[in-house]
């Protein structure tokens, strides 16, 4: 029986993303977003992140962290809408926007970090 | 055994009853219970983590600009509006977090010899993984 | 143009399920209709704890478990009845298990066995301490994939249909919508459970009210063995909420005022530090609630806010046994009791908890109508004689539900095509008529329904209780008589059709004050002492006079007519019922 | 406690042929240590007002008669005690996200047919003679299920959900519970059977994992959860599904 129902894939990734973002998103928001800004620890010089962000490794692991995300938002965000704001009779709108950002956002993703 | 169910109100002449109530669902039903409104903050989150990878995007592509760009960019985020932003980002990551933990042994069996193991070690698990990669992260970002 | 089907199975607990599965089986061709006052997984089978027994190991036989069967219930049971009961009852629970009940099991992955009261042998099937719980929910799931079974949920069955000595249906009313219907049927098959809440104090749901007696009372089947109430040693004071048989099976130990295993008092055997099989706490119900009764009088109870209590003691069970074997009764001891079995004494006192006695059935739950089948604690086969043992309810309500399914969907098979004639019509048009007349007139009623109904069960606790005699029963016939005329003048003070419970309190008081009538007439006339049927004018049981079931049949005046009926002795001769010594 | 204490039950009414929507009617009872909600109401109904309706039963939590909103809770009433909402008052409703035939009444047919549709009940391709005895089950094939079979049916997880609040067509949390009691029952075969109802739109896939539910269940079925698993099941096979589509099923 060949069902194509995408919301388990969709599922699977938000998943991904919500395991990713728990795991690495709050000490690098914490690091770039607040403790460098005020000064509470030392920046890192330039030519450091520039060394680390050029290592293919990283660029993998950020773009698959930029895209996981992403799609994360999108599942979360369209549920928001459909039942926070009760908006579901508009979901193929709102499907689309979802999932579209976390397509459009990923490929800004990949143009950024493979072309350092 | 190819039975299928029946489903149907029996006797002649259908309901004759009144009609129920359906009291009506408001739309902001999620502030009537505290519950409610963890859930609500917690799927926000997600605006939060979209947030941060168009944070991370931008300081990449300025420290791929160039050192000037870099420099830029670190007057941009050290304004007080920016770091505002981000400390409630972070506030929400973490409620996200938590709350990922504490429900991934929900979605999770797993088995060691044969016995299903309990919440707790999975929770424990999760926490153990978060902070071996926090320190990894921060060593990379620091050591230079 | 009344509802019509083959067969109408009136209860949707244990016994109706099975039933409605089995005539599904009998003849897919076969139109079947449950018809429940509650939604099938709410009925009383629900609360049924400890287990059901059947013989499993190679140790054991059937001819033990006959014989535990035949002296538990004082040699009143129909022996070829216990006969076909134990032959079945293996495959009944096996089948269940197919169906997917949760049975307990041992490591290797086979059904586990336990100990019960006046059982020989470990024969009792459980599933922790939730047995009824799984039974009925597994009957109920199962039931759901028969498409054919249609169910009214929440329908009151007010009278059923008779005509030339045949039942050809029942007039019932929808919860819902207050209407009133008729459904017609070539055989319907009472499963309605018992009648604790005839008394004030019992294990029983709110729902056992005893309606299916008192319909097929009032039709013309006779009721057997009403007399024989059982009370259950081990009831929570305050709620009645039942502390399984397992828990002694298990172990515990049952301790007066002094902390003295006071059974050994009683000729059931001496304290061991092991559960021991008849002997002690493991003896039967009626002579451990009798037992209670000789400690109360020797001042060697503890007196509570809701009357005396003994202990019981699972203490040095531990934590681990008790939430493996036991989960409920810790649940409930915790939440009712406010008190954690694994440290503390339960204090339990003697509640009534099962009807031995009911409709009279043949071994194939036909009744005295023909094309009305019983099974279930509604009916008496009977396979309980004086005193029923311990998990022998749940495999009677499979086997004889089964049973009754089979032999009803035959009757109606053999019936088919017989319409219900112009007798019917005009019967169901009455009864619409004196439902509507009855809410009329019990508008200007002045009796609240719950003061006749409290003043009904203190009599039946007073005059029919664990000990009576001549004189508490007759004051009891009077009373009851009394009540009767009060209960024409109760109140309904609901007027709407919608879901009107006070219309069904005052109809299901009305079948509690038959039944309960019958009880006090069929103890009169028993004078002798068996099983739970305790006289204290006539202490001895009598096989000369009484090794027979009492027949009541309803009057018109609201009295019976008791007759007696020998007990069928086939291989087991009345003997003495030995507990605790060999 | 004093003999004389009492307290008031603030009870939601709902007559279909008086009124449009319900009315609140205050209702004083004894306040006695061992009183449930549930007592207070019987109280109530047999020497205050007999017009009063709700269902109970068992009165020891295992029917699943007697659920109601008990001060905006979903509660079984036989096992909420009075004391603890002293000194009062304590507000009782119908369960949320059903609709109300009567007072305290709702009307659950809507679960009755979902339960159906995810097909409670073993199913095999081929049924064993009861003469092979039975399916050997050990302790932990049980304990792969048993939780989710320890579901009463009492609805209190739809009054949880806001999900099934919102879309009444979710198959909802303990329907799912149980088509997952089946699923996971070693003597099952049937989960194919399931997989068109579960995850459908309606089905796991609706649920947002608000958990709600299991904070609602009054027996630790913990229904969140198996959706959860349900939808890692699913998800699972649909990945691999479609890295090697012409793998077997």
């Amino acid at each position: 029986m060949a069902r194509r129902s995408p919301e388990p894939l969709l599922w699977l990734l938000f998943s991904a993303g919500g395991m990713a973002a728990a795991l690495l998103v709050p000490v690098l928001l914490f690091l770039f977003g607040i403790a460098f800004p005020l000064g509470w620890l030392s920046a890192p010089d330039h030519t450091h992140l520039l060394s680390v962000l050029r290592h293919p490794a990283t660029k993998v692991i950020l773009f698959g962290l930029c895209l996981l995300c992403l799609f994360h938002w999108a599942h979360r965000f369209r549920y928001t809408l459909y039942d926070g704001l009760r908006l579901k009779n508009l979901s193929l709108v709102i499907s689309l926007f979802c999932y579209g950002g976390a397509v459009a956002g990923s490929v800004a993703a990949g143009v950024v970090l493979f072309r350092i | 055994m190819s039975r299928t169910p029946a489903s149907r109100r029996p006797g002649p002449a259908g309901g004759s009853g009144p009609t129920p109530y359906r009291k009506p669902v408001p739309i902001f039903w999620w502030l009537r219970r505290r519950a409610y409104l963890v859930f609500v903050l917690r799927e926000l989150s997600g605006v939060f983590i979209a947030w941060f990878v168009v944070f991370l995007l931008l300081m990449a592509g300025a420290i791929a600009e160039g050192s000037d760009a870099y420099e830029q960019f670190r007057d941009w985020s050290g304004q007080w509006s920016v770091v505002l932003l981000n400390v409630i980002a972070l506030l929400f990551v973490l409620l996200h977090t938590l709350t990922w933990f504490g429900l991934a042994p929900r979605a999770m069996a797993v088995r060691l010899r044969g016995r299903r193991v309990r919440p707790g070690p999975i929770v424990a698990t999760h926490y153990l993984l978060w902070a071996l990669l926090t320190a990894a992260v921060a060593w990379l970002i620091l050591k230079g | 143009m009344p509802a019509s089907h083959d067969v109408v199975v009136i209860g949707g607990g244990g016994a109706g399920l099975r039933a409605a599965i089995a005539i599904a089986e009998t003849d897919p061709r076969l139109n079947v209709a449950i018809i429940s006052k509650v939604y099938p997984m709410r009925s009383h089978t629900v609360s049924a704890e400890g287990g059901a027994a059947a013989v499993a190991g190679a140790d054991d036989s059937l001819d033990e478990h006959t014989y535990d069967t035949v002296s538990g219930g004082d040699w009143l049971c129909d022996q070829d009845a216990v006969e076909a009961f134990v032959q079945e009852a293996p495959r009944e629970l096996l089948r269940l298990e197919h169906w997917g009940c949760p049975w307990s099991r041992q490591a290797d992955g086979r059904i586990a066995v336990r100990a019960f009261g006046g059982m020989k042998k470990m024969r009792t099937w459980f599933a922790a301490d939730k047995t009824g719980f799984h039974l009925l929910h597994t009957l109920f799931q199962t039931a759901l994939s028969y498409r054919d079974i249609v169910r009214y949920d929440e329908w009151f069955v007010s009278t059923l249909l008779v005509d030339d000595g045949k039942v050809r249906g029942v007039v019932a009313i929808e919860l819902a919508s207050g209407r009133v219907e008729t459904i017609t049927a070539n055989a319907v098959v009472m499963s309605t459970g018992g009648c604790g809440r005839v008394y004030p104090f019992t294990t029983n749901a709110s729902i056992k009210t005893g309606d299916g007696m008192a319909l097929a009372y009032r039709a013309g089947a006779p009721l057997k063995d009403m007399e024989f109430v059982q009370y259950h040693p081990t009831g929570l004071p305050f709620t009645g909420i039942l502390i399984t048989e397992a828990a002694r099976a298990e172990g515990g130990r049952l301790l007066n005022k002094d902390g003295y295993r006071y059974l050994q008092d009683y000729d059931l055997g001496k304290p061991e530090p092991v559960p021991v099989a008849r002997s002690m706490e493991l003896g039967p119900r009626d002579r451990l609630s009798q037992a209670f009764v000789h400690e109360l009088d020797k001042g060697r109870t503890t007196p509570t806010p809701h009357g005396p209590v003994v202990h019981l003691d699972l203490r040095h069970l531990g934590a681990e046994l008790i939430d493996s074997k036991l989960p409920f009764v810790r649940e409930l001891c915790l939440k009712y009791q406010n008190l954690d079995p694994v440290t503390e004494l339960i204090p339990v006192r003697p509640v009534v908890h099962y009807m031995m006695g009911g409709i009279h059935t043949d071994i194939h739950g036909a009744t005295g109508l023909d094309g009305l089948y019983a099974a279930g604690e509604v009916a008496c086969v009977s396979i309980n004689g004086a005193n029923r043992l311990g998990s022998n309810s749940l495999p009677e309500l499979l086997v004889f539900g089964a049973r009754a399914g089979r032999a009803a969907a035959e009757y109606a098979a053999a019936t088919a095509g017989t319409g219900p004639g112009a007798a019917v019509v005009a019967q169901a048009r009455d009864e619409q008529r004196r439902l509507e007349r009855l809410v009329a007139h019990h508008a200007e009623g002045r009796e609240r329904i719950a003061d006749i109904r409290t003043a009904m069960q203190d009599t039946m606790e007073s005059g029919a209780g664990i000990y009576r005699d001549r004189e508490s029963l007759a004051k009891a016939a009077e009373t009851l008589l009394h009540l009767r005329e009060r209960y024409g003048r109760a109140a309904v003070g609901d007027h709407s059709r919608t879901f009107n419970t006070d219309l069904i309190a005052l109809l299901e008081l009305g079948c509690m004050l038959d039944v309960s009538t019958s009880i006090v007439h069929s103890a009169l006339s028993r004078g002798e002492s068996r099983g739970a049927h305790q006289r204290t004018d006539f202490p001895a049981r009598d096989d000369e006079r009484y090794l027979a079931h009492s027949l009541i049949h309803h009057e018109p005046d609201g009295t019976g007519r008791v007759e007696y009926l020998p007990v069928t002795i086939t291989r087991w001769a009345p003997g003495e019922r030995v507990y605790g010594r060999q | 406690m004093p003999e004389n204490d009492r307290i008031t039950l603030r009870v939601a009414r709902y007559r279909p042929e008086q009124e449009m929507e319900p009315t609140w009617q205050s209702y004083e009872v004894p306040l006695r240590k061992e009183w449930t909600v549930l007592d207070g109401l019987n109280h109530v109904k047999d020497h205050l007002d007999g017009t009063l309706s709700y269902r109970w039963s068992c009165r020891m939590g295992i029917c699943g008669s007697c659920g109601m909103t008990v001060n905006g809770e979903p509660q079984l009433t036989c096992s909420a005690f009075l004391t603890d909402f002293a000194p009062g008052p304590v507000r009782v409703e119908p369960l949320a996200n059903f609709p109300v035939v009567r007072d305290l009444v709702v009307e659950i047919d809507d679960f009755m047919n979902k339960l159906t549709e995810v097909k409670p009940w073993i199913i095999r391709a081929e049924d064993k003679p009861l003469d092979e005895g039975e399916f050997p089950q050990t302790p932990e094939e049980m304990d792969a299920y048993k939780q989710y079979s320890m579901c009463i049916n009492c609805m209190l997880c739809y009054a949880a959900c806001p999900v099934y609040a919102l879309d009444p067509d979710f198959v909802g949390p303990a329907a799912i519970a149980l088509a997952q009691r089946y699923n996971l029952d070693s003597r099952d075969e049937g989960s194919a059977d399931r997989r068109d109802v579960l995850s459908s739109a309606a089905g796991v896939w609706a649920c947002t994992l608000v958990g709600e539910c299991t904070t609602a269940c009054p027996k630790g079925v913990d229904p969140a959860g198996a959706i959860q698993r349900y939808k890692l099941t699913a998800a699972t096979r649909s990945l691999k599904d479609l890295l090697w589509p012409w793998g077997q099923r």
